[in-house]
C-alpha cells in the first residue's frame, strides 16, 4: 500500500462502498447480452415485443424467489421447501378465491400471510432447533406437501377469476408496455439492494454469514435475523405464487411449483451468492434468474429439445461459480 | 379411513353372503390406480367408479394414485393392492413397460388385471378400457384444428409425458392425419411439456414467438390443452392461432368460451370410471365380454375387440362451450 | 420400589435411546412394524400386513438404500459433502446400460460393469470439482443433475429402451425363495441378494475394514488435521464421490430391471431419487457436517421408512394414503434431527 | 526487588483479591490490580501466568469467583461484555473478531452503525474511520476495503482501530503487538501515547520486554496467577523484568541426562519461505533436543511447519538424514522419517469425536495396512494401548472419545501418534501448550526418552521454561531468523531478554556473565 493510494476524505465520501456492481454480475451481463445478440440473430422473433414481454414476467416469479435465497443463502442457510410453500400458498389462493369468493388482491394478501407462516416455521426451527437448515427445510417440504395436497382435497381448484390477470403476461398485466409482475420483481431488488446494502439490519444478515460467533458478540441477534429471513423468503414465495397463479390457466392443479426450488437455488448461485455465506448480491440472483430463463426461452424457440436447457443450465453454474473461485483464488494469492 | 372392505372371499363379512350369480363372491373389490391423484381427469374417474359401487352388487371401488406421475410409486402401490388381496386391480400407467412385471405378479397373486385410460401392450392384462379409439381422438383433434387454421400453415403439438403410450399413439394418428389429408399444414416437431400446466402455457408461447406463422397447436393432454389455450389468451392472438386439445370440460369452458381454443375433445370420465368398475366386476365374475355390451342406462353398446381385448366407451365427446358446463369436472 | 441400580440403568437405556441413533431406530423400526402387524391381525387394518407383504415391500429397500449408501460416503467425507446429482447419474448410467444390453446386444455381465464404471467416472467429475478445484458440493452436484437429466432425456430422443433383453431382466427383480431355510421364510425380491447385501457388505467393508475409511472419517471429522496426519485429503474426497456415483451406476441396473424398461427420467421423475436418499442418510444418523455415520444406521433408517410407507398404504385408504407417507417423512425427520440437537447440547460430554 | 509504586488518586479501575478457577486449574489466585487514569499499564508474565483471564474478567468476557471490581472508585459488577462496553471499557483481544466479507468502516461500526432515518450514514460513518485509520497511518483507501484483503497484520490494526472508536476510557490490548511489523509497532505507539495523553487509561499485554520501556507508564508482574505487584518503569530493566517474571525458579535440566549427539539427522541451510521467515540455518543430530524458541509472531511455528511440508520453502536447502529433502506434503515428510506434532492441537491435531485409537493410528495407516486395503484392527487396538501405557494417559479405555479427555491427556494422544512409527526425527511445536504443570512434566520427559533412543528431536515453543527444561541447545528465533544459540543450561532471563529484543550489548554482556556465575 503505497502512499499514493491514501484516498482524500472527499473521495471516500463518494466511494463509500466496494463497487456497487461485482465482477461476477458484470460477467452475467456481458453472457446475457450475448445471448440475446446471438438469439436475436438466430430466431426471428425473439426481440418482438411479445418474448420479450413473456420472458420478463417468467423472470419474475423466480427472481422474486431468488431475492429471498439470496438473503438466507447469505446468512449461510438454504431453504429446500420454497416449492412446497409455494404450492400452499397457491391452493390457498385458489380455493378462497374460488370458494371464498375473495378477490384477487384480498386473495395475495392471505398468500403472503400464509408464506410467512409457513417461512416462520422454518425459521423457528432452524433458529432455536439448531439444526441445519438443509434438514429441516428437507423436512419442511414433506410437511408442507402434505398440507397443500389437504387443502387441494384431490381436486383441481377450477374457474380462477379473470382478475388475477393484472399480474399476468397478457395485456391487462401491463404498463406502458412492461408486464406488472416484472416491475414488482424489480421494486423488490432495488429495495431488497438498498437494504441489504445499506442498512445496518442488512449488513448483518452478511455477518451472521460470516461468523455467526462474532456477529453475536458485536451485539447482533442472531437468531431474530435468522428467523427473518425465512420468513422474508416465506413472504416473497406468497407473491411468487400470486403471480404464477396469474400467469396460468384458469384451473389449477398440485403439480404448481415443482421443481422451482433447484431452479431458485440455481439462479441464485449463478449470481455470485455463496453456499457457505457471508457474500452475494440480490442484482447477481436476478441476472441469474434471467440468464436461465433466457437459456430456456432460448433453446425452445431455437427449435431444439427443450430438455436440452437444464444441461446449460448445469454448464453455466460450473463456469459461473468456477469463475468466483478462480477471482477469490486470484485475490488470495495476491496477498 | 379405515380399510374394512376387501377382505378374503372365505369371510364374507355382514349378511350379504347369499350369492347371486355363478361363483362370484359376494363382495369383491376392484381397486384402479391412476397415474396421478389430484387432477379432474382422475378424480373424474373415481366419481364414476364409486357411482359403479352403487349400482352393481357386491363391487367395492377402490382407488389410492400417487402424488406424483411415477412408476415406481405407481408399482408401490399395486404392491399394496395385491397384499390387501383386491379381486382386481386396474391400472393407468405411467410408463407401459414399467408396470408389466408388477402386473404378473398380480395375475400370479390370482387377481384379475386389467388396464384403462392408458394400455400397457406388452403386460398380461385381460382387458383394457379404452376412452376411444385412438382413430377417433387423433382424427378429430387434428381435423378440428385443421379447418380452424383455414388448412394451412404451420401447427405444433405440445405433449405431455414423453413416455405415455396413449398421447404417443394419438400423436401418431395426427402426424399421419397432417401428413395425408392437409399437405399444406406444416407440423413443427412435437414438444414435451410434463404434466405442468404452467411449463405448455411457456412453451406455447416461446413457439409463437419464435415462429410468427404459428397459427396451430394442439394440447395433447388435459394439463396441456388448458395451457395452450392460455398462451394464445396472454399473447392476444385469439382468431389468429387456434388451439385444440384433449381437455376437461372445466378446465376448458373458459377457454371455449373465449376462443382461444377451437374445440377439445374427450370423453365422459365418469362414465369410464363406471366401465372400468363394470369391466373389473365382470372379470372377477367370469363372465365374458360380449362384442356389443349394456353396460347401464346411459352407457350403451361398448364394443369389445376380441383380438386386441380392447372395451371401447364409445366415440368421443365434442366439448363445446354450450355443453362443457354441464360436466362437474 | 425400584433400587437406585434400577432408576440408573433405566435412565442409561433412555439415555441410549435418545443419544444412540442406532438404538433409536430399531426401537422405532419395531414400533412401527409391531402396531402395523397388531392392527393387521386384530383386524383393525386390512390383514394384510404380513410377512409376505413386509418381504415384498424390500423391492424398494434396494435402490433406496443403495442411494442412501451413497450419500453416506460423500457426506461422511465433511466439508459440505452432499451429491444432488444421484438421481441423474441413474438416469444416465440406465440409459448407457439400455444401450449397451439392449440395443448394442452386450452380454449382461460387461453392460453392467461398463454401467457401474460410468457412474464412478460421472462421480469422479463431481468428486475433482469438489476436492480439486474447491466448489463447494452442493454446487456441483446441483449442476451435474442438470446436466445430466439433460444428456439422459435428449440422448435417446425422451424414449425409454424396453428391448427383450431389457423387459428379460425383470427375472433379476422376482422374489425368490432362499435355499435351504426358505420354505419357511417368506419369498423375498432377487435384488435384495444380488444388488443390495453386496453393496452393503461391501460400503460397511470400505468404511469399517479398510484404511481407505478411516482415512474417509478422518477428512469428514477435520480436514485440516488429516492432512497434518499424513492423509491425502483431495484424493481421499474425490473417490468418495466416484464411490457414490458407483453405486448410483449399479442402482440404474436395478431400476432397469425393476421397472423392465430403461427410462430417461428413471432417477429424477417424481421428486427424484437424491432427496429421498439424502433424507434417508440424514435419519440414519449421518451428520450433515461430516465424519459421523454407519452403514448400520442408514439401513435401519431405510427400512425403517419402507416399512412404514407400505404400513400406511395399507392402513389408508384412497388418496390419503400416499399424502400421509409425505407427512411421515417430515415428520420423523425433523423428530429425529431437532431429538439429535438437544440430546447432543444436554449428554454431550465433550468440551 | 525495585519498590512497590505507591499512588495517591482514586485508580480508574481496580480490582483486588481476584481468583478465577477453571476445573482443576487455578488461573488467577489473588490478583490485585490498580489502573490509574490516563496510564498505559503494561501487564507481563509467562505463558499461563493469568493475564488474558484477568482482561477477560475485566471486559465482562468471564466472570471472577472471587474478587472486588471498581470503577472510578465504585464498586462494580460486570455481566457482559456489552455492559462493560457501555461502561467505556473497551477490548482488544488475542483473537481478531472481524468479519472478512464486510469493510473496514463496517466492521468498525458493526453492531453500532451511524444511521440517518434508518439507513446508514456512509459519510459520516467513513469519514470517522478516515480519521481513526489516519492516527495508525493506515490509507484512508481501507474504509472501503474488505476485510479478507488485508494481511493479519493490518487486521490486527483494524481490530484495535475498532475497539478505540468506541470512546473508550479503558482500553485493553492483549497482546496487539506479536504480529506487527517495527513501523507498525510505531505507530500503534503513537496512537496509544494521544489516547492516554487525552485521559484513557491502557492496559497493554505483551511478551516483547523491550518495547515496554518506550510505551509502558506502570509494569505488573504476574506469575502463577499471582500479581508480584505493580513497578514503575523508570525503576525497571529488561534484565530485571525477566527476573521477576521468572521469579527463580529454576527452569534447568530434567536432571543428569547426557545425550550422546549422533549424526546429523535434520539440516536447514539458509531456508527462507516467502515472508514469514528466513535465511534459517541449523542441523538437529540423533539423541538431542535442539529447541526453537521465540515469541509468538516471531517465526518459531513455520520453521517447524516448513520441516513437515506444510509451509513453501522459498529459498535455501534441507537435508534429511543426508539425503537433500523437500516436502510438499505431510505425508511426503512422513515417509522421508519425519513427523510432527501441529502447534493447534484442536484445529490440527485432533480429531474430536473419534476415539482415542482412532486418533493414535490415524497417522499411521501405512503401517496398518494389510494387502494393500485392510485395516490391520487387532494391530490398532495393540499399539492404541501400547500408547496409552506408555505415555500413562488417563482414559477408561481407548474407546473414549479424545474430546472427553483433558487437554494434556488429548496432547498426550496427538503426541502419541507421531512416535507410532518411530520417525528418524521428531518435530514437536508446543508440545505443552494448554496443559498443566503435572502433564507438562511427563510430555518432557517423554521427550527425553524418544531422545534417548536416538530419535532426533526439535521442538518449537514460546514457552520458556519448557525451552530451558528440555533443550540441548536451545536457538532463539527473532523477526522470523536465527538471531543466537545458547547450550543447555543457559539462564532463562538471558533467553527471554534475547527473544524479547533490544538488548544493549553491555547489557546482553552482563546477562552472559551472569548465566555463566550461574553454572559455576
Ligand atoms: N477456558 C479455560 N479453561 C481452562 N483453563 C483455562 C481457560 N482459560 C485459561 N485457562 C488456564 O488458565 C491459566 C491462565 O491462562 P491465561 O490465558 O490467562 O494466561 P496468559 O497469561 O494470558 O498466557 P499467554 O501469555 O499464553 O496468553 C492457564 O493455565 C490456562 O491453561
Ligand atoms: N471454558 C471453560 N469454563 C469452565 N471450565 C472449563 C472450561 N474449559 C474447561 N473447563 C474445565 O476445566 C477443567 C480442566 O480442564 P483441562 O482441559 O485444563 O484439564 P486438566 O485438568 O488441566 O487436565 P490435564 O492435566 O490433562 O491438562 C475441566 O474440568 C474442564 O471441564
Ligand atoms: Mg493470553
Ligand atoms: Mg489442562
Amino acid at each position: 500500500m503505497s502512499a499514493d493510494t491514501l484516498a482524500r476524505p472527499a473521495q471516500v465520501r463518494h466511494r463509500v462502498l466496494p463497487s456497487a456492481i461485482t465482477g461476477q454480475e458484470y460477467i452475467l451481463m456481458g453472457v446475457i447480452v450475448l445471448l440475446w445478440v446471438v438469439l436475436a440473430l438466430a430466431t426471428p422473433g425473439f426481440l418482438e415485443p411479445y418474448s420479450i414481454q413473456s420472458l420478463l414476467w417468467r423472470l419474475a416469479p423466480i427472481g422474486i424467489m431468488a431475492i429471498g435465497m439470496t438473503v438466507i443463502m447469505v446468512t449461510a442457510g438454504i431453504d429446500i421447501s420454497i416449492a412446497a410453500i409455494l404450492m400452499v400458498c397457491a391452493v390457498t389462493m385458489g380455493k378462497l378465491m374460488t370458494e371464498g369468493g375473495w378477490s384477487f388482491p384480498a386473495a395475495i394478501v392471505a398468500s403472503l400471510v400464509m408464506g410467512a407462516v409457513l417461512g416462520a416455521v422454518n425459521g423457528l426451527l432452524i433458529s432455536y432447533g439448531r439444526v441445519p437448515a438443509i434438514i429441516i427445510t428437507f423436512g419442511t417440504s414433506n410437511l408442507f406437501q402434505f398440507v397443500g395436497l389437504k387443502i387441494f382435497n384431490s381436486q383441481t381448484v377450477n374457474n380462477l377469476p379473470a382478475s388475477r390477470g393484472v399480474l399476468g403476461p397478457g395485456p391487462d398485466g401491463r404498463i406502458l408496455g412492461v408486464p406488472i409482475a416484472f416491475l414488482i420483481m424489480v421494486v423488490l431488488v432495488a429495495l431488497a439492494w438498498i437494504y441489504l446494502r445499506h442498512f445496518a439490519g442488512g449488513r448483518h444478515f452478511y455477518a451472521i454469514g460470516d461468523d455467526q460467533q462474532a456477529a453475536s458478540l458485536a451485539g447482533v441477534n442472531v437468531r431474530w435475523r435468522t428467523f427473518l429471513a425465512y420468513v422474508v423468503m416465506g413472504l416473497l414465495v406468497g407473491l411468487a405464487a400470486a403471480i404464477t397463479i396469474a400467469g396460468g390457466t384458469s384451473t389449477l392443479d398440485q403439480s404448481v411449483g415443482k421443481g422451482q426450488e433447484l431452479m431458485v437455488i440455481a439462479a441464485t448461485v449463478i449470481g455470485g451468492t455463496s453456499v457457505m455465506g457471508g457474500r452475494g448480491s440480490v442484482l447477481g440472483a436476478v441476472l441469474g434468474a434471467l440468464l436461465v430463463q433466457t437459456v430456456a426461452t432460448g433453446v425452445t424457440q431455437l427449435g431444439w429439445p427443450s430438455q436440452l436447457s437444464n444441461l446449460f443450465v448445469g454448464v453455466f453454474i460450473i463456469i459461473a461459480v468456477g469463475a468466483d473461485l478462480i477471482r477469490e483464488r486470484r485475490r488470495k494469492a495476491r496477498l | 379411513t379405515r380399510n374394512d372392505g376387501g377382505t378374503p372371499t372365505t369371510e364374507p363379512t355382514g349378511g350379504a353372503t347369499t350369492s347371486s350369480g355363478g361363483e362370484a363372491p359376494a363382495e369383491f373389490t376392484v381397486a384402479f390406480v391412476p397415474k396421478i391423484q389430484g387432477i379432474p381427469y382422475f378424480e373424474a374417474m373415481n366419481a364414476g367408479g364409486k357411482k359403479a359401487e352403487e349400482v352393481i352388487p357386491g363391487l367395492k371401488w377402490e382407488y389410492q394414485g400417487p402424488t406424483t406421475a411415477d412408476p415406481a410409486a405407481q408399482a408401490d402401490i399395486v404392491r399394496s393392492m395385491i397384499q390387501k388381496k383386491v379381486d382386481a386391480i386396474i391400472v393407468a400407467p405411467n410408463d407401459p413397460d414399467s408396470l408389466a412385471p408388477i402386473l404378473q405378479e398380480a395375475k400370479d397373486a390370482g387377481i384379475k388385471v386389467g388396464t384403462s385410460d392408458t394400455d400397457a401392450p406388452n403386460s398380461v392384462r385381460e382387458v383394457f378400457v379404452e376412452q376411444a379409439t385412438g382413430d377417433g381422438i387423433g382424427t378429430y383433434t387434428a381435423d378440428t384444428l385443421a379447418k380452424a387454421m383455414g388448412e394451412k400453415g404451420t401447427a405444433v403439438i405440445v405433449s405431455c409425458g414423453e413416455t405415455a403410450e396413449n398421447l404417443n399413439s394419438w400423436i401418431k394418428i395426427e402426424e399421419e392425419t397432417f401428413k395425408t389429408k392437409y399437405p399444406e399444414i406444416k407440423l413443427l416437431p412435437t414438444v414435451y411439456a410434463g404434466e405442468d400446466q404452467n411449463k405448455a402455457t411457456q412453451m406455447a408461447t416461446d413457439l409463437m414467438n419464435a415462429n410468427p406463422d404459428l397459427s396451430g397447436i394442439i394440447g395433447q393432454c388435459t394439463t396441456s390443452a388448458p395451457g395452450v389455450a392460455q398462451a394464445v389468451r396472454d399473447a392476444g392472438r385469439i382468431g389468429q392461432v387456434f388451439t385444440v386439445g384433449v381437455g376437461t370440460p372445466q378446465a376448458m369452458l373458459p377457454y371455449l368460451e373465449d376462443g382461444s381454443s377451437s374445440g377439445s375433445i374427450l370423453w365422459n370420465v365418469e362414465d369410464l370410471g363406471f366401465l372400468t368398475a363394470w369391466a373389473g366386476a365382470q372379470m372377477i365374475k367370469g363372465e365374458p365380454f360380449q362384442a356389443t355390451n349394456q353396460v347401464s342406462d346411459t352407457i350403451k353398446d361398448v364394443e369389445f375387440r376380441d383380438a386386441t381385448k380392447e372395451l371401447i366407451l364409445g366415440p368421443p365427446l365434442v366439448l363445446t362451450k354450450e355443453n362443457a358446463g354441464q360436466f362437474d369436472y | 420400589m425400584t433400587s437406585r441400580k434400577d432408576t440408573r440403568e433405566r435412565l442409561h437405556l433412555g439415555r441410549l435411546l435418545l443419544t444412540n441413533r442406532t438404538v433409536l431406530l430399531s426401537f422405532l423400526l419395531v414400533l412401527v412394524v409391531g402396531t402395523f402387524a397388531t392392527l393387521s391381525a386384530t383386524g383393525v387394518i386390512s390383514s394384510g400386513y404380513s410377512f409376505d407383504y413386509l418381504a415384498a415391500a424390500l423391492i424398494n429397500l434396494v435402490p433406496l438404500t443403495m442411494l442412501a449408501l451413497a450419500q453416506l460416503l460423500v457426506i461422511v467425507s465433511g466439508k459440505g459433502g452432499i451429491d444432488l446429482s444421484v438421481g441423474a447419474i441413474v438416469s444416465l448410467a440406465g440409459m448407457l446400460f439400455g444401450f449397451m444390453h439392449g440395443m448394442w446386444g452386450w452380454p449382461l455381465l460387461p453392460a453392467i460393469i461398463a454401467t457401474v464404471a460410468f457412474g464412478a467416472l460421472c462421480g469422479l467429475l463431481n468428486g475433482v470439482l469438489v476436492a480439486y478445484l474447491g466448489y463447494p458440493p452442493l454446487i456441483v452436484t446441483l449442476a451435474t443433475y442438470y446436466a445430466m437429466w439433460s444428456i439422459a432425456l435428449v440422448i435417446n430422443n425422451q424414449k425409454p429402451i424396453n428391448s427383450a433383453p431389457i423387459q428379460e431382466l425383470y427375472a433379476l427383480s422376482k422374489a425368490v425363495e432362499l435355499p435351504l431355510i426358505g420354505q419357511y421364510l417368506p419369498l423375498i425380491p432377487m435384488g435384495v441378494f444380488i444388488f443390495l447385501l453386496p453393496t452393503v457388505l461391501v460400503v460397511w467393508f470400505v468404511m469399517s475394514r479398510t484404511t481407505y475409511g478411516r482415512e474417509l472419517y478422518a477428512i469428514g471429522t477435520n480436514d485440516v488435521a488429516a492432512s497434518w496426519a499424513g492423509i491425502d485429503t483431495q484424493r481421499v474426497r474425490a473417490l468418495a464421490y466416484a464411490g457414490a456415483g458407483a453405486i448410483s451406476g449399479l442402482v440404474a441396473v436395478v431400476t432397469v430391471s425393476q421397472f423392465a424398461s430403461a427410462r430417461p427420467d428413471q432417477g429424477v421423475s417424481g421428486n427424484g431419487m437424491a432427496l429421498p436418499a439424502i433424507t434417508m442418510a440424514v435419519l440414519g444418523g449421518v451428520a450433515i457436517t461430516g465424519g459421523i455415520g454407519t452403514v448400520l444406521g442408514v439401513v435401519l433408517a431405510a427400512l425403517l421408512i419402507v416399512w412404514l410407507n407400505a404400513g400406511i398404504l395399507l392402513a389408508f385408504q384412497g388418496n390419503e394414503a400416499s399424502q400421509l407417507q409425505l407427512f411421515a417423512l417430515g415428520a420423523v425427520l425433523i423428530g429425529a434431527a431437532l431429538l439429535n440437537g438437544i440430546t447432543n447440547r444436554r449428554f454431550s460430554g465433550t468440551k | 526487588m525495585p519498590p512497590v509504586r505507591v499512588t495517591e488518586t482514586t485508580p480508574r479501575f481496580a480490582l483486588h483479591g481476584l481468583s478465577k478457577r477453571y476445573g482443576g486449574v487455578r488461573a488467577i489466585r489473588n490478583a490485585d490490580f490498580e489502573l490509574m487514569p490516563g496510564e498505559v499499564h503494561a501487564v507481563v508474565g509467562e505463558n499461563g501466568a493469568g493475564k488474558s483471564t484477568m482482561i477477560k474478567i475485566i471486559a465482562g468476557a468471564d466472570f471472577a469467583d472471587t474478587g472486588t471490581l471498581a470503577l472510578d472508585g465504585a464498586e462494580v459488577s460486570i455481566r457482559s461484555a456489552t455492559e462493560a462496553l457501555d461502561m467505556g471499557i473497551a477490548t482488544v483481544y488475542q483473537e481478531a473478531q472481524l468479519f472478512g466479507q464486510l469493510t473496514v468502516a463496517e466492521n468498525i461500526f458493526l453492531g453500532r452503525e451511524v444511521t440517518r432515518s434508518g439507513r446508514i450514514d456512509w459519510a459520516v460513518q467513513n469519514q470517522r474511520v478516515v480519521d481513526l485509520l489516519e492516527s495508525f497511518g493506515l490509507p484512508a483507501g481501507f474504509v472501503t476495503r474488505k476485510v479478507e484483503e488485508l494481511s493479519a497484520a493490518e487486521q490486527q490494526q483494524v481490530s484495535i482501530a475498532k475497539a478505540l472508536s468506541n470512546e473508550a476510557r479503558i482500553l485493553i490490548l492483549d497482546e496487539p503487538s506479536a504480529i506487527l511489523t517495527d513501523a507498525e509497532i510505531e505507530r500503534l505507539f503513537d496512537a496509544v501515547r494521544r489516547l492516554a495523553a487525552s485521559g484513557v487509561s491502557i492496559i497493554y499485554i505483551s511478551h516483547r520486554l523491550d518495547e515496554l520501556f518506550r510505551i509502558a507508564d506502570a509494569v505488573t508482574v504476574m506469575r502463577d496467577g499471582e500479581t508480584l505487584g505493580t513497578f514503575d518503569i523508570d525503576q525497571l530493566s529488561v534484565g530485571k523484568l525477566a527476573d521477576m517474571m521468572v521469579g527463580g525458579e529454576f527452569a534447568g535440566s530434567t536432571g543428569d541426562r547426557i545425550h550422546e549427539p549422533g549424526d546429523v539427522k535434520l539440516s536447514l541451510d539458509g531456508v527462507s519461505s516467502g515472508g514469514r521467515f528466513h535465511d534459517v540455518s541449523l542441523e538437529v543430530r540423533g539423541g538431542e533436543v535442539v529447541v526453537l524458541y521465540g515469541l509468538v509472531g516471531s517465526g518459531v511455528a513455520e520453521i517447524a511447519a516448513a520441516a513437515y511440508g506444510k509451509a513453501p520453502v522459498t529459498a535455501g536447502h534441507m537435508h534429511l538424514l543426508g539425503r537433500p529433502y523437500s516436502p510438499r506434503s505431510a505425508a511426503e515428510a512422513q515417509r522421508a522419517g519425519l513427523a510432527m506434532l501441529p502447534a493447534n492441537r484442536k484445529q490440527e491435531g485432533m480429531f474430536s469425536f473419534q476415539s482415542i485409537a482412532f486418533n493414535t493410528s490415524v497417522g499411521s495407516l501405512d503401517l496398518l495396512r494389510r494387502w494393500g486395503i485392510l485395516m490391520d484392527h487387532p494391530r490398532e487396538r495393540e499399539v492404541a494401548d501400547d500408547m496409552i501405557g506408555r505415555l500413562a494417559i488417563k482414559t477408561p479405555g481407548r474407546r473414549q472419545p479424545i474430546a472427553s479427555l483433558s487437554g494434556g491427556n488429548a496432547q498426550k494422544v496427538v503426541i502419541g501418534r507421531q512416535l507410532v512409527k518411530s520417525p528418524e526425527v521428531l518435530v514437536l511445536a508446543e508440545p505443552s501448550q494448554g496443559v498443566d504443570i503435572g502433564a507438562k512434566d511427563e510430555i518432557h520427559k517423554l521427550i527425553d526418552q524418544v531422545c534417548a533412543d536416538g530419535t532426533a528431536v526439535l521442538v518449537a515453543t514460546s514457552d520458556l521454561t519448557e525451552a530451558l527444561r528440555i533443550a540441548d541447545r536451545l536457538i532463539v528465533i527473532r523477526n522470523g531468523t536465527t538471531f543466537t544459540e545458547y547450550p543447555r543450561g543457559v539462564r532463562d532471563s538471558t533467553v527471554l531478554a534475547a527473544a524479547s529484543g533490544a538488548l544493549t550489548e553491555d547489557e546482553e554482556a552482563e546477562l552472559a556473565e551472569r548465566s555463566d556465575d550461574d553454572e559455576r
